[in-house]
């Protein structure tokens, strides 16, 4: 049974490189189980190793079954589901307002992109018009929240293979931006800011000149970074022509986010499916063409870069939007202000309902896919117009991610093992859920 | 004679008394474990590990990798009474160093054309 | 720091430090343990000589954790290492990967019931003297997840020593969850699998 | 074979019917055909990347009515009044599961679809495997939480909950389990 017999063309538009190899590396069977092959079964010299769920080097409880001859894996079999959550079968008990907290601890290095994919998903049901300071708040908060979800990579995997300091390094930056979120919604992670037709809370008054300081900053620190890795030649023999993957493969896997472009090809639901305002900024979508680990590291620190310029530029617009609105002022799913409650009698009917039984979302199902750091973070919700989710499902990457590593082990050293599980970035809450 | 001995001995002394205080102190103030549990007694294996070890074949590659080790790392043990005699010898005692090492880097250079620094691909 | 009320009707007994010495943070006054027990109840309870003293201050100045990194709580835990929050001041920063040479099992993050094996599996196999943190709702009550996946509690598998609340828990929360465990430690409160078997 | 964004799918092989709501297409399929509609889509209108699996359980889908702010297809008319009174019954679903394949059309005019078959308890879906490889862990998935089982899968086995796990904890009918609570707004 071969594997997908013909590949479809890619779109030359799309593609920057990528032919890494020829044909496919695809194991044959399954494609997400290296198989140990005969012969090497047969000289009876494969150990069977656990890269068990509590394991310093695997991201989160990932298990990792690898069969080893001597230094080199011949065989590799995932197991997830360490930390399922239930999240899908716990937001169909909640009502639509109590379930937005949930997605954030779904891929809790990236919570706010996963907050905004549900709270999207709402508002393309509901049709609700949410006013634009809320939507460039949104845009900035995301992109400062994957500058954060790459600093987590780039320091933990950094460590993995060796580079201790880098570790120091961006937890110092990603602390800058944990006070920022503080700043503006009370806490670290987890913030629960995007409300339904817009945000919780009007942005405080410090803010701008303090996201100024970090938008400033933030460049330097990154030359910090580079300045230690991008010619460091034990990271480079560690990185470069390690874990390969092809641009067939990863379309194949259904790779996607800077897995994707780092294997050539050019595709960020950003630039190619705008959602929020990303029409109306200006980056550049770094796309690499060799496939490997080395490539997947400068994708995500080139976008660090270009974060930090959407941030700027959504800085600039959100500074001459004073007193505009921040939440849709549809009463039928946004609370009243507090200071109405005392006066009209029809507003505190309105708090009353949203509160109790909770706004309803007209039938339907929906599919709305966003730009996480890790990838296509879908999230399909069905309606039946009652006032719970009748279902809820999240595309996530890094479940995805993880299809890869039986691919990207051909011929790898235990050492690259671990280099190309950091690479592949995967969130273990996003992956179980 | 015994003079010259004597700091040796005080030097041997305090070697023994330190690693072997670390041991009895540990012993004598550890807290003994309240119960015997079957886990103890298992490899650490990330959390999953079934059984007691099983006895695995080792590749022959780590064998070469340890002859390698032996060959170029142990060769420090002959430099050490060469470096106390050193200034006696002199001139001497120098360039027999340097042939010594030379051997070394002729054995070393074959190695690495020969690729056996590589992993067994 | 408020007095220690005595029984009813006798004057507050102004509480004193106990005699262990503070060398962290002379200023700081009793500390719960001592407010709640009364420095003189605690030390005849525990009946602590010197030698028990200094035992308890080396166990305590120099408690490793093991890298039990579950979910969000794991990224915080991460956080208390870093330079902002250094839990080097409290001897706490080397994060030993094996339950071998562990003394502390952070459980940080919720412990769905394909991880409860394992991690009991850990907590068999970390050497006595051990101690047991709950970081973060999800450990310490499953938190949100009120559903079939999640482990209702860690303390149902675990006995757990100190419970550190938040969702998740401040790096500062989890420091002060640490300090307070040595100040257990130095006041000789016994380990919780002595006196608190697993909550059924 | 038109490159551009043809829009019409009528030539999908067992098509039953297209729906277009929140501007995505549905393409309902017959599960006999699925595979074939599957392949002619992604070789003929180069849908080459499965985005997700999703299996949905309609039990228990309300026939009863839904009061409230109901609005039209389209979304919500926000400035006409709102009636709080009985507005439209969700349309009675084919078959209990309905199994949906988000694909898309990785090209530079990108286009989404999603190709749904609607089974009931125990009916088998055909597996994707061939078409597309990252279907292997989604149809798992599908397997482990739905209890959908996919014929021709080479390792159908759980892949979330533990091996021993039984039921489906994603259906309907399966208890939310976790403790009871004393004070629950669970109504």
């Amino acid at each position: 049974m071969a594997i997908a017999p013909e590949r479809p063309r890619i779109d030359p538009a799309l593609l920057r490189g990528g032919d890494v190899y020829e044909g496919t590396r695809i194991p044959s069977p399954v494609p997400t189980i290296l198989e140990v092959s005969d012969e090497i079964r047969a000289t009876g010299d494969v150990l069977q190793v656990n890269f068990g769920p509590n394991h310093p080097s695997t991201h989160g409880v990932l298990r990792l079954i690898v069969d080893l001859t001597g230094e080199e894996v011949v065989g590799l079999k995932a197991v997830i589901g360490y930390l399922h959550t239930g999240f899908e079968k716990t937001m169909e008990q909640k009502t639509w307002w109590k379930a937005i907290t949930y997605p954030e601890r779904i891929d809790y290095v990236a919570y706010q992109n996963n907050e905004l994919v549900f709270v999207l998903a709402i508002e393309k049901l509901l049709a609700i018009e949410v006013p634009p300071k809320a939507t460039w708040m949104r845009m900035l908060l995301c992109e400062l929240n994957r500058i954060h979800s790459h600093l987590v990579y780039l320091g933990t995997s950094a460590l993995e293979i060796g580079a201790i300091s880098m570790f120091w390094y961006c937890f110092r930056e990603r602390d800058l931006i944990l006070d920022l979120f503080e700043m503006v919604t009370g806490y670290r992670m987890h913030t629960r800011y995007f409300q339904t037709g817009g945000l919780a809370e009007d942005i405080p008054i410090g803010f701008y000149p303090e996201a100024r300081k970090f938008v400033d900053w933030m460049p330097q620190a990154i030359d910090d970074y580079e300045g230690l890795l991008a010619r460091n030649a034990i990271w480079l023999e560690r990185t470069r022509g390690i874990g390969l993957l092809s641009a067939d493969d990863a379309i194949a896997l259904g790779q996607t986010g800077p897995n994707l472009r780092a294997s050539g090809v050019d595709w960020d639901l950003r630039r190619r499916e705008p959602y929020l305002f990303y029409d109306q900024v200006d980056f550049r979508v770094p796309v690499y063409p060799n496939g490997d680990v080395y490539d997947r590291y400068r994708v995500r620190v080139d976008e660090m870069r270009e974060s930090t310029r959407i941030v700027e530029q959504c800085l600039d617009r959100l500074e001459d939007m004073e007193g505009e609105p921040w939440i849709a002022d549809d009463r039928k799913v946004v609370l009243p202000p507090r200071e109405e409650l005392h006066t009209s009698m029809e507003s505190l009917i309105h708090h009353f309902k949203i509160v109790t039984e909770g706004y309803r979302v007209p039938a339907g199902e929906i599919y709305v896919p966003i730009e996480s750091p890790r990838g296509e973070q879908g999230c399909y919700v069905v309606s039946d117009g009652g006032p719970k989710p009748w279902r809820v499902k999240f595309r996530a990457p890094s479940f995805v991610a993880l299809e890869a590593t039986a691919t990207t082990m051909h011929d790898a050293l235990v050492a690259d093992l671990i280099a190309i599980v950091g690479s592949l970035d995967s969130v273990m809450g996003d992956t179980d859920r | 004679m015994l003079e010259n001995w004597l700091p040796f001995l005080i030097w041997t002394l305090f070697a023994f008394t330190i690693p072997a205080s670390m041991v009895l102190f540990s012993f004598l103030f550890a807290t003994r474990p309240k119960r015997r549990v079957r886990a103890r007694v298992l490899p650490f294996e990330s959390g999953v590990s079934e059984g007691p070890p099983q006895q695995h074949r080792f590749t022959v590659s780590f064998y070469l990798t340890a002859m390698l080790f032996i060959v170029f790392d142990i060769e420090i043990v002959f430099l050490y009474p060469l470096a106390v005699v050193l200034n006696e010898l002199a001139w001497f005692g120098f360039f027999e160093f340097l042939f010594f090492v030379a051997i070394l880097v002729v054995a070393y250079v074959y190695v690495w054309r020969k690729g056996a620094l590589e992993w067994a691909r | 720091m408020g007095a220690v009320e005595g029984e009813a009707g006798r004057a507050p007994r102004i509480g004193r430090k106990m005699k262990t010495e503070r060398l962290l943070w002379p200023g700081k006054g009793p500390s719960a343990f001592e407010r709640e027990l009364g420095p003189e109840e605690l030390e005849r309870m525990v009946g602590l000589t010197t030698l028990d003293k200094a035992v308890g201050w080396a166990q305590s100045s120099s408690i490793w954790p093991d890298t039990f990194g579950l979910a969000c709580c794991a990224i915080e835990m991460m956080a208390i290492v870093s330079s902002r929050y250094d839990i080097a001041r409290f001897g706490a920063e080397v994060f030993r990967s094996s339950p071998r040479q562990a003394d502390l099992l952070i459980v940080s993050g919720r412990v769905s019931h394909k991880m409860a094996a394992p991690l009991r599996q850990i907590y068999d196999q970390m050497l006595e003297p051990k101690w047991v943190i709950a970081m973060g709702a999800c450990a310490s009550s499953a938190g949100m997840f009120n559903n079939y996946a999640v482990l209702q509690g860690v303390d149902k598998i675990v006995p757990v020593d100190v419970y550190v609340p938040g969702c998740p828990p401040r790096p500062e929360g989890l420091i002060e969850g640490i300090v307070r465990l040595q100040e257990r430690i130095k006041a000789g409160v016994p380990h919780a699998y002595e006196w608190r078997e697993v909550a059924t | 074979m038109a490159r551009g964004r043809d829009l019409s799918y009528d030539d999908v092989p067992g098509l039953i019917r297209t729906t277009e709501a929140y501007g995505e297409t549905t393409l309902v399929v017959d599960v006999a055909q699925l595979l074939e509609a599957c392949s002619y889509l992604r070789d003929e209108r180069g849908f080459n990347f499965l985005a997700d699996i999703t299996p949905t359980d309609y039990l228990g889908w309300p026939s009863s009515d839904v009061s409230g702010y109901i609005g039209t297809p389209g979304g919500r008319d926000i400035n006409d009044p709102m009636t709080q009174g009985l507005q439209a019954l969700p349309e009675e679903k084919p078959a209990r599961f309905s199994v949906n394949y988000h694909l898309l059309a990785l090209r530079s005019e990108p286009a989404r679809v999603r190709v749904q078959v609607w089974i009931d308890d125990g009916v088998a879906v055909p597996s994707v495997i061939e078409l597309w490889p990252t279907a292997d862990w989604h149809e798992r998935e599908a397997w482990d939480m739905m209890g959908i089982p996919v014929e021709g899968h080479p390792n159908l086995s759980r892949i979330l909950m533990d091996d021993d796990w039984e039921g489906h904890p994603l259906r309907k009918d399966y208890p939310i389990g976790g403790e009871p609570v004393r004070f629950s707004s669970a109504e």
